[in-house]
């Protein structure tokens, strides 16, 4: 049940790029088109449950003041080997996806799920957290990669959705889409949310989204 | 090729330790031991709640500056509000909790509105132009620029006036300042009595705007048998901390002697004295049911 | 001390095992990278290159070393229906994102082009990636590396219009081909004959 | 010549934050206000100018030498990871003022892709050294400019009307996307 709690989590009330901002660079660089976002997300799946597993694991070794540099350390190899299996078995989506690879690195929602959850947390919930925010975070890449790719050229996954007199709007998928449809679908997630809180006869919440939470600190530093 | 990789790294993480263990003892510097003992009792999630950089930046705030509160961090909640005013000595958020209080009661007082705002919905916006819209140049706004300073979401806006909710306001204070108007005051929870207004006009320029504006007469100041109330900048200003130290042996003359009901008793805050009895009243029935209940007479 | 010893022993423990485990897995993989990339980045371009090729170059490709440079260079051999009839050398000019890589395939016989295929671009979409299409590739079938210019360079390549540099970033691609091809000819005819 | 290019490109039209995503944390997550927008792009221009040529040096003679080339990403990171933390205390023993307008934005930087990417970006570029630390400080700025105007958007984005659902980080995001759009016409400039 615990399990399931902390898996679960990651799907809906803090959907990682959408909720919680964390993760942005990957979720607007490489979602030109699905298939790139749900490579980059399966990407990102593989090396944040590993690294959950490893952190937790070895969270009891490790010295409090060499912690960051430590779960750097395991975050990166399992990057490195990543960009190993990428380059044998799936050459084209690595090609595709470039310097955002090595990147995954110095993705806010690895380090801070190991720093928040996993080197706090016995193996089998940070594993749980760790998939549920990988698949979370895939979720939404393939979503907002779905829309760009929809309106950008009228396909989905290469499959051609819209025809005829549908002319592409470009834009979407370039570099200013990404902001644009990101910024479009946020706000679409808190309309619903206010929709829905009106609809329980509740007072409209607040914006949900406050900002990346590891920068939060320097917004409302004094 | 397996060598050199792994001696590479190893190379490298180990030179990495070494230059940061070298480094952290070099580049030591003297630091209270309190900083330490509030980090650790913080989560360090550095989630920047409290509006500082992270666990370390606040804890070192909290032991410099006395302003500082101890129970500004929301990850952690009250457990932790606790150790921290333990660790740094402070009684804030233990002893005496305080509250934020809006000193304008303009609905009460039906402060007529001299012009019709259509600007930017910001407080300080609306304030700049001819002293706001409201006919009183004191008077809540109710644009919200507290609100969206208000960290913890304890406040809320409603009737164009803004409400503080007492369950979540941890008396952080960020809200004191942005108030234009300094409408909104820091009290302790436990205050008795309070000003609900904030003016600083004269008699006849208050009366003619607002029926529940405090007319400055200054039969509260002289009243007061523990001279706690004064007259400082043009209004009335209740010394709370002297005030609680008094006690309740004046009988809140001061609320008796108010014209125009602007002090009034506050215990607990938002509940009337009137609602306070009521409530004491209603308790002492229950628990004489309560006690007929247990020993039923025998003649029944 | 003993807690600046465990912060180093802890730290170069992890990254001594992570360097090991790399190490292992990229000699595991290292073959089938190398075919991957060779397979993705220069296969399609060579069927640009000489449509009706009959073997399997990247299978049949022989490595040299560039006498300009000093780095590798893969030379493709082209055959159709097991006679060689090319070779293709990749080639690299500054475009307008990056590097613009090209294929170029070169006929033994007369030291003409064959033929030239994008292997790696970013150029601008709709603009500079015009580049790949037939239309702008076909001047160069049959042409010398010396002809293979732009117009205003006093070459025969007509420039596409608004994508000027990465035109000229093809051209300084094929040239540079050219070059590798010329340097290494000698040591190519001796390879594939 | 080339100087002066790399550094209207890095600037202008291939803005490390507008046109290569990089760095878009702290790009939403710092510009609130322009005072901090500034403290932060001023602490990424100073471990970005820091960070590159060590990572190139490593790259040049360990990397390289050894064929370990694989081994970049977490070379690099591990580097960087280390400087920031050593940048951060030597600061804070020796130049304390600018500890106090830097340091907290440090522990921040070690997740900001920006500095990474950079360090990464110029071995794909193949740099020179000097080439290398200019073209780090080049987008170093285009990161300050980006942050800086972005803030000021939404320093007056504040207090306009809008509907409640855009308000915040959406008609930020959407700013970003019209300056990403704005920035683009800077394409034409370099030949």
């Amino acid at each position: 049940m615990a399990m399931w709690k902390e898996f679960s989590k990651g799907l809906w009330a803090e959907l990682p790029p959408f909720r919680l901002l964390l993760g942005l660079c990957p979720t607007l660089a490489v979602t030109t088109t699905a298939e790139n976002g749900f490579g980059m997300g399966m990407a990102v799946v593989f090396v944040i449950t590993l690294s959950s597993f490893i952190v937790s694991l070895i969270r009891k070794i490790i010295p409090k003041k060499v912690r960051i540099a430590c779960y750097i350390t395991v975050a990166a190899s399992l990057v490195v080997s990543v960009e190993l299996l990428m380059q044998a078995y799936a050459y084209p989506l690595y090609q595709q996806l470039g310097i955002f690879v090595p990147l995954i690195v110095v993705n806010c929602l690895i380090l801070g799920r190991a720093e928040a959850f996993a080197g706090k947390n016995p193996v089998h919930l940070a594993v749980a957290d760790g998939l549920g925010m990988g698949i979370g975070f895939t979720l939404s890449l393939t979503f907002l990669g779905a829309v760009r790719e929809l309106f950008g050229t009228g396909y989905v996954f290469g499959v051609e959705i819209l025809s005829g007199s549908f002319e592409p709007v470009e834009f979407m998928i370039a570099a200013p889409g990404a902001f644009v449809a990101l910024g479009l679908i946020l706000a679409g997630m808190n309309y619903l949310s206010i929709v829905k809180a009106k609809r329980r006869g509740e007072p409209a919440p607040e914006n949900p989204s406050t900002g990346c939470h590891a920068c939060r600190a320097c917004a409302g530093h004094k | 090729m397996v060598l050199t990789s792994v001696l590479s790294l190893l190379a490298l993480g180990f030179f990495c330790a070494v230059v940061l263990s070298a480094a952290s003892r070099v580049f030591y510097v003297e630091e209270d031991p309190r900083v330490e003992a509030i980090c650790d009792a913080l989560p360090g999630a550095n989630c920047g709640g409290c509006g500082y950089a992270g666990c370390e930046a606040y804890a070192i705030a909290v032991i410099t500056d006395p302003d500082v509160s101890a129970g500004l961090c929301c990850a952690g909640g009250a457990e932790v509000t606790v150790a921290v005013s333990e660790l740094s000595g402070k009684a804030a958020g233990g002893d005496d909790p305080e509250i934020s209080f809006r000193r304008c009661v303009k609905d009460e007082g039906k402060v007529e509105k001299k012009f019709g705002y259509q600007g930017v919905l910001s407080c300080t916006a609306a304030g700049l132009l001819e002293d706001g819209p409201d006919a009183c140049k004191y008077s809540c706004l109710g644009y919200g620029d507290c609100v969206k300073a208000c960290p913890f979401d304890a406040m809320y806006i409603e009737n164009d006036l803004v409400v503080i909710d007492p369950e979540k306001c941890v008396a952080c204070g960020a809200c004191i300042n942005v108030c234009p108007n300094q409408v909104l005051e820091m009290i302790p929870r436990r205050a008795r009595v309070q000003v609900f207004c904030s003016t600083k006009d004269k008699m006849k320029a208050v009366m003619d705007v607002c029926e529940a504006g405090c007319i400055n007469c200054m039969k509260c100041v002289k009243k007061c048998p523990a001279k706690v109330i004064s007259h400082v900048d043009g209004q009335i200003r209740i010394d709370q901390a002297a005030c609680l130290a008094y006690g309740p042996d004046c009988e809140e003359i001061c609320v008796d002697v108010c014209p125009r009901d602007i002090l009034r008793l506050m215990c607990p805050v938002g509940i009337t004295a009137k609602a306070q009895e009521a409530a004491a009243a209603k308790k002492a029935a229950e628990a004489a049911q309560a006690a007929e209940a247990e020993n039923p007479q025998p003649t029944a | 001390m003993r807690e600046i010893l465990k912060m180093i022993v802890v730290l170069t423990c992890i990254s001594g095992i992570s360097g090991f485990a790399l190490s292992s897995l990229k000699q595991m993989t290292a073959p089938t990278i190398e075919l991957q990339l060779l397979t993705f980045v220069q296969g399609p371009s060579l069927k640009q290159v000489l449509p009706d090729y009959t073997n399997d170059p990247v299978q049949e490709r022989k490595k040299f070393t560039n006498p300009l440079t000093d780095k590798p260079v893969n030379v493709f051999p082209l055959k159709v229906d097991g006679e060689l009839k090319a070779v293709a050398i990749e080639g690299f000019g500054g475009g307008y994102g990056d590097n613009i890589g090209v294929m170029v395939g070169f006929d033994l016989e007369d030291n003409k082009l064959v033929g030239i295929g994008i292997t790696t671009m970013k150029e601008t979409p709709g603009l500079g990636t015009r580049i790949a299409e037939p239309d702008f590739r076909a001047q160069f079938n049959g042409i010398s590396e010396s002809e293979a210019k732009l117009k205003s360079q006093g070459g025969v390549i007509d420039a596409l219009s608004g994508a000027t540099i990465s035109s000229g970033g093809t051209v300084a691609a094929v040239q540079d081909a050219g070059k590798i091809y010329s340097a290494l000819k000698a040591d190519i005819l001796e390879a594939f004959k | 010549m080339e100087y002066f290019l790399i550094l209207i490109s890095a600037i202008f039209v291939n803005n490390i934050v507008l046109a290569q995503y990089l760095g878009q944390c702290p790009y939403l997550g710092c510009s609130k206000e322009k005072g901090v927008s500034l403290g932060m792009g001023g602490a990424v221009i100073f471990v970005m100018v820091i960070a590159t040529p060590l990572t190139w040096l490593i790259q040049e003679y360990v990397l390289l030498p050894l064929d370990l080339g694989y081994l970049q990403t977490i070379m690099f990171i591990l580097v960087i990871a280390s400087l920031v933390q050593l940048v951060e205390m030597f600061l804070k023993k020796s130049v304390p003022p600018l500890y106090n307008a830097l340091g907290i934005f440090l522990p921040l930087i070690t997740t900001n892709c920006a500095v990474l990417g950079v360090a990464i970006l110029v071995q794909r570029k193949e740099f020179d050294l000097g080439l290398s630390i200019f073209y780090s400080f080049a987008s170093g700025l285009g990161f300050l400019l980006a942050l800086v105007l972005l803030a000021a958007i939404r320093e007056r984005l504040e207090v306009t009307h809008l509907p409640k659902s855009m308000q915040g980080v959406p008609a930020a995001l959407v700013m970003a996307g019209i300056m990403s759009l704005s920035f683009m016409a800077f394409k034409g400039m370099i030949s």
